[in-house]
């Protein structure tokens, strides 16, 4: 093996396990768990050597089948997507130890089902992530929306009908950027990013070009669940397995927020997509919305789970605005941001879904007096609250001083405004259970009081990846200057 | 929800028809989507292939890394299928 | 649960004599379909489709148990994990043998055919294994989806 | 007018796939049957292929299937076949259009096991109560 296909093994070794595992799975369930863990530790080594080679010799570009691009699919490797690379291992591993255990309880008999799926979603995003072809994009899309609805289906309940509603979404979602890239297709003649960005602005087309720019933003947006296109996603996640939320929540809707910056810094130019003001103060105003919106509804949740599902709107309407901000603090925050509120969504859901294996339950009632029952679980699930309400030294909070810089530097103030009364509305939210979690059982009575006294930790497979996540919170805070000097500040582009 | 469905609908469709406006008429042997990549594909797809049938050429060489993929969405729609309709252990018994 | 031997409608002397006769001829034409891709229409997926319609027309005609009695659950499995892994085998191959990922010309380490001749070949191989996953997946989509997931009992 | 009627002559395809897609479009979104809305799902997605394949249409051209040995000559005058790259892109949608479906179908499956309905209002008062 080369150390040029290096960057493809990172995403072939979890789809041949993935194979292994449908095909092996089903009769020995002990091969499951080496297969996975032992698949995405080498993506996660690959991704950090493939990181470092790009750092230090600069941007990857690998044609599959060694046709040169615009005939066969170019694949490329910049700073940014190496950095994303590195992001989804992290994260897909972290999450498979504690899916592992909940889905030994969650799902029984179906274990090689599920995490054929789930190997086969990471290798789709790792795809997503290195992909320059606007129409292999689409494809790893489907691959890793059909991934994700069999995982949400796979939950009891509710879970299917959220699931068909996902599937109608998605594929309105995925149809819309097709057609946005037929149109480009008809106008340019070729499906390469590079080669698009090259040609579309000597072309003199501005109608079918807007339309093709909208038809695709549009489609991405659907997919990311950006409001008011969000309907789908709190069901969805909040009644998923937890063992695939904990994976599909933190990574679905930052890998397409990061394609959609791909989608504008490389297939359309900036100077394309930015070029009328009521279009980008109307995505502003749209996303100031989306975060007043998600962390109102957070605070209206009686559910945990559901209650996070929320936030995760509000996250996304933070980086929507900061891209379209369209200047240098804005974007950068809005990249950062995907880095951050990766990490953070994970460290909650894996605490979330530690504490669903020991109580089945995260309604607000039954999180009365946890903490003595979790301490650990719950600390770190205090690390995650931290983080995401945006206190220093956490990762949070300078993604967030970002965002507001750029919208200070934009003049958009509804959107500053907005990041910090969300903010405010996290401290309340996030306060108001670690108060219950903490002092819930005193003002319960007797009953509840007698429970708390027994200490009952989650299993350590799920423990450790979180108590991981929580430390990586800080790490990834305090080296937010080597990342947005060396990785982000490579990617910002000239104009801004 | 009807009208506001009707709505969104004809919005739609009247944007991808405003679209159209910049489009070469249909079949024009001139536009760019049959002068660019195609002639390209249908020239040098025998030499560099020996596959007469250019579209296999196409699918399989070119853009495999698509069809690869392609592999791989319907055995995902199998394995889907299968995981949402087969039951839990527990509950089978 | 049903008795096989019930006469009902759809389980008919002529539509099981004719299923018989037409079977082989599909798997046969299915078989052609994906050999000669590189000729004529045709492909992988095509043919898989037209492979899969002849044991989803075996469980029409006859029912479930039958068309299991020549594919059974297993081998099903195998197959569809077989067709993904050829094809995502041959572009490691490529890769292990030097070239660049699904770049069929790098086989030519392997056996001397000529780079040219070897993307054909490697089309060919990679066809095939379309052609398994699909037939499969197909099969195993219609059992499951007329029996809603038993694989027992159904249409 | 002559001029808006000769646009329409001249791009009369994009006219029928926004028609169909329409028809799809609100299938999905309008109705309250689910099995409808997976229907409208199929005719949407049937309308993209028929616009990505008329876009490969080329006048006077034939099926891209050359003659190997002419082609090996170096005779083969590309004006003479269609373009065969979208009809390369619209298999591969096929394939993932029946793989959406195949999902969709297992997954109403589930919903009628679960709730004996497939009309999404039924299902929304059963759940309310």
């Amino acid at each position: 093996m080369s150390p040029t296909n290096l960057h493809l093994f990172v995403l072939i070794v979890p789809l041949l396990s993935a194979l292994v595992v449908n095909l092996f799975g089903r009769s020995w369930r002990q091969l499951i768990a080496p297969l996975v863990l032992g698949s995405l530790s080498f993506s996660l080594l690959g991704a950090i050597v493939v990181m470092g080679r790009v750092l230090n010799h600069g941007t990857i570009s690998y044609t599959v089948g060694n046709w040169q691009p615009p005939f066969g699919i170019e694949l490329v490797v910049d700073p940014l997507s190496a950095m994303m690379m590195v992001l989804v291992s992290v994260v897909a591993l972290l999450a498979s130890f504690s899916s592992l255990k909940s889905v030994e309880q969650e799902l029984p008999g179906r274990e090689a089902f599920f995490f054929t799926l789930y190997l086969i979603l990471v290798a789709g995003l790792h795809g997503l992530i290195v992909t320059a072809d606007a129409f292999n994009l689409y494809v790893l899309l489907e691959i890793t929306s059909i991934t994700t609805y069999g995982l949400v289906a796979m939950g009891r309940g509710r879970a299917a009908l959220s699931s068909f509603n996902y599937i109608i979404m998605g594929t309105i979602g995925a149809c819309f950027y097709l057609l946005g890239v037929g149109y480009i297709y008809i106008l340019t003649g070729t499906l390469n990013m590079a080669d698009i960005a090259r040609i579309l602005p000597t072309l003199n087309a501005p109608v079918a070009t807007t339309t093709a720019i909208a038809f695709v933003l549009v489609g991405l947006w659907i997919k990311m669940a950006f409001f008011p296109l969000h309907t789908w996603l709190p069901n969805a996640y909040s009644q998923a397995p937890t063992g695939a939320g904990t994976l599909v929540a933190p990574l679905m809707t930052k890998v397409t927020v990061y394609l959609m910056v791909r989608v504008i810094l490389t297939m359309y130019t900036p100077a394309l997509v930015f070029t009328h003001d009521w279009v980008t103060k109307g995505v502003i105003w749209t996303a100031a919305f989306a975060i007043l919106y998600g962390s109102c509804m957070a605070l209206g949740q009686k559910d945990l789970r559901r209650m996070l599902t929320y936030i995760i709107i509000a996250e996304v309407g933070y980086m929507v605005g900061g891209v379209f901000l369209a200047n240098a603090n804005g974007l950068t925050g809005a990249v950062l941001h995907i880095v951050n509120d990766a990490l953070m969504t994970l460290c909650l859901f894996l605490a979330v879904a530690a504490i669903i294996f020991r109580q089945g339950s995260v309604s607000l009632v039954s999180l009365q007096g946890i903490f003595h029952r979790m301490p650990i679980t719950m600390a770190a699930f205090t690390l995650g609250a931290l983080a995401m309400i945006g206190v220093p030294p956490t990762c949070g909070f300078f993604s967030k001083w970002y965002l507001i810089l750029g919208g200070i530097d934009g003049n958009h103030w509804e959107f500053v405004i907005a990041l910090v009364a969300s903010s405010l509305i996290n401290v309340v939210l996030f306060f108001r259970i670690i108060e219950l979690a903490y002092f819930g059982s005193l003002a319960d009575g007797e009953h509840h009081e007698h429970a708390s006294a027994e200490r009952h930790e989650a299993p350590w497979w799920m423990l450790k990846p979180l108590v991981i996540t929580a430390v990586l919170l800080f790490v990834v805070g305090l080296s937010t200057g080597p990342l947005v000097n060396n990785i982000i500040s490579l990617i910002v582009p000239a104009g801004f | 929800m009807k009208s506001l469905a009707l709505f969104a609908t004809l919005v739609t469709g009247a944007l991808l028809l405003f679209g159209t406006k910049d489009f070469p008429a249909w079949g024009d042997p001139q536009s760019p989507a049959s002068t660019y990549l195609s002639p390209v594909y249908i020239e040098q797809a025998v030499a560099q292939t020996h596959v007469p049938n250019i579209v296999t050429a196409v699918l399989g060489d070119y853009r495999g890394y698509d069809t690869m993929f392609e592999t791989v969405v319907i055995y995902c729609a199998g394995i889907a299928v299968l995981s949402v309709l087969s039951r839990n252990r527990k509950d089978e018994e | 649960m049903r008795d096989i031997n019930e006469h009902t409608p759809g389980e008919d002397l002529i539509i099981k004599a004719a299923v018989r006769l037409l079977v082989p001829f599909a798997q046969l034409f299915g078989l052609y379909v994906v050999v000669h891709g590189h000729y004529s229409p045709g492909g992988g997926f095509q043919g898989g489709v037209i492979l899969g319609a002849a044991f989803i027309m075996l469980a029409l005609a006859f029912d479930m148990k039958t068309s299991q009695q020549y594919m059974t659950i297993g081998v099903n499995a195998a197959f569809n994990n077989l067709g993904a892994a050829i094809f995502v085998g041959v572009g490691v191959l490529c890769a292990l043998f030097g070239g660049l990922f699904l770049d069929y010309s790098a086989l030519d380490k392997l056996i001397p055919l000529g780079p040219v001749e070897w993307r054909s070949f490697g089309i060919f191989l990679v066809e095939v294994g379309v052609g398994f996953t699909v037939m499969s997946i197909m099969v195993l989509l219609y059992w499951n989806l007329s029996s809603a997931g038993s694989m027992k009992e159904g249409l | 007018m002559e001029a808006f009627v000769a646009e329409i002559v001249a791009k009369y395809n994009y006219w029928i796939y926004v028609v169909l897609m329409m028809i799809g479009f609100y299938a999905m979104i309008g109705k309250r049957n689910l099995v409808k809305k997976l229907l409208g799902m199929n005719i949407f997605q049937t309308a993209i292929i028929l616009f990505f394949v008329s876009t490969g249409v080329k006048k006077g051209g034939s099926i891209p299937i050359v003659d190997k040995y002419q082609a090996l000559a170096g005779g083969i005058d590309a004006a003479n076949f269609d373009n065969p790259l979208p009809h390369v892109l619209m298999l591969t949608a096929i394939v993932v259009g029946v793989s959406v479906t195949g999902v969709a179908l297992s997954v109403l499956i589930r919903i009628h096991k679960e709730y004996g309905t497939l009309e999404e209002n039924e299902i929304l008062e059963k759940l309310s109560k």
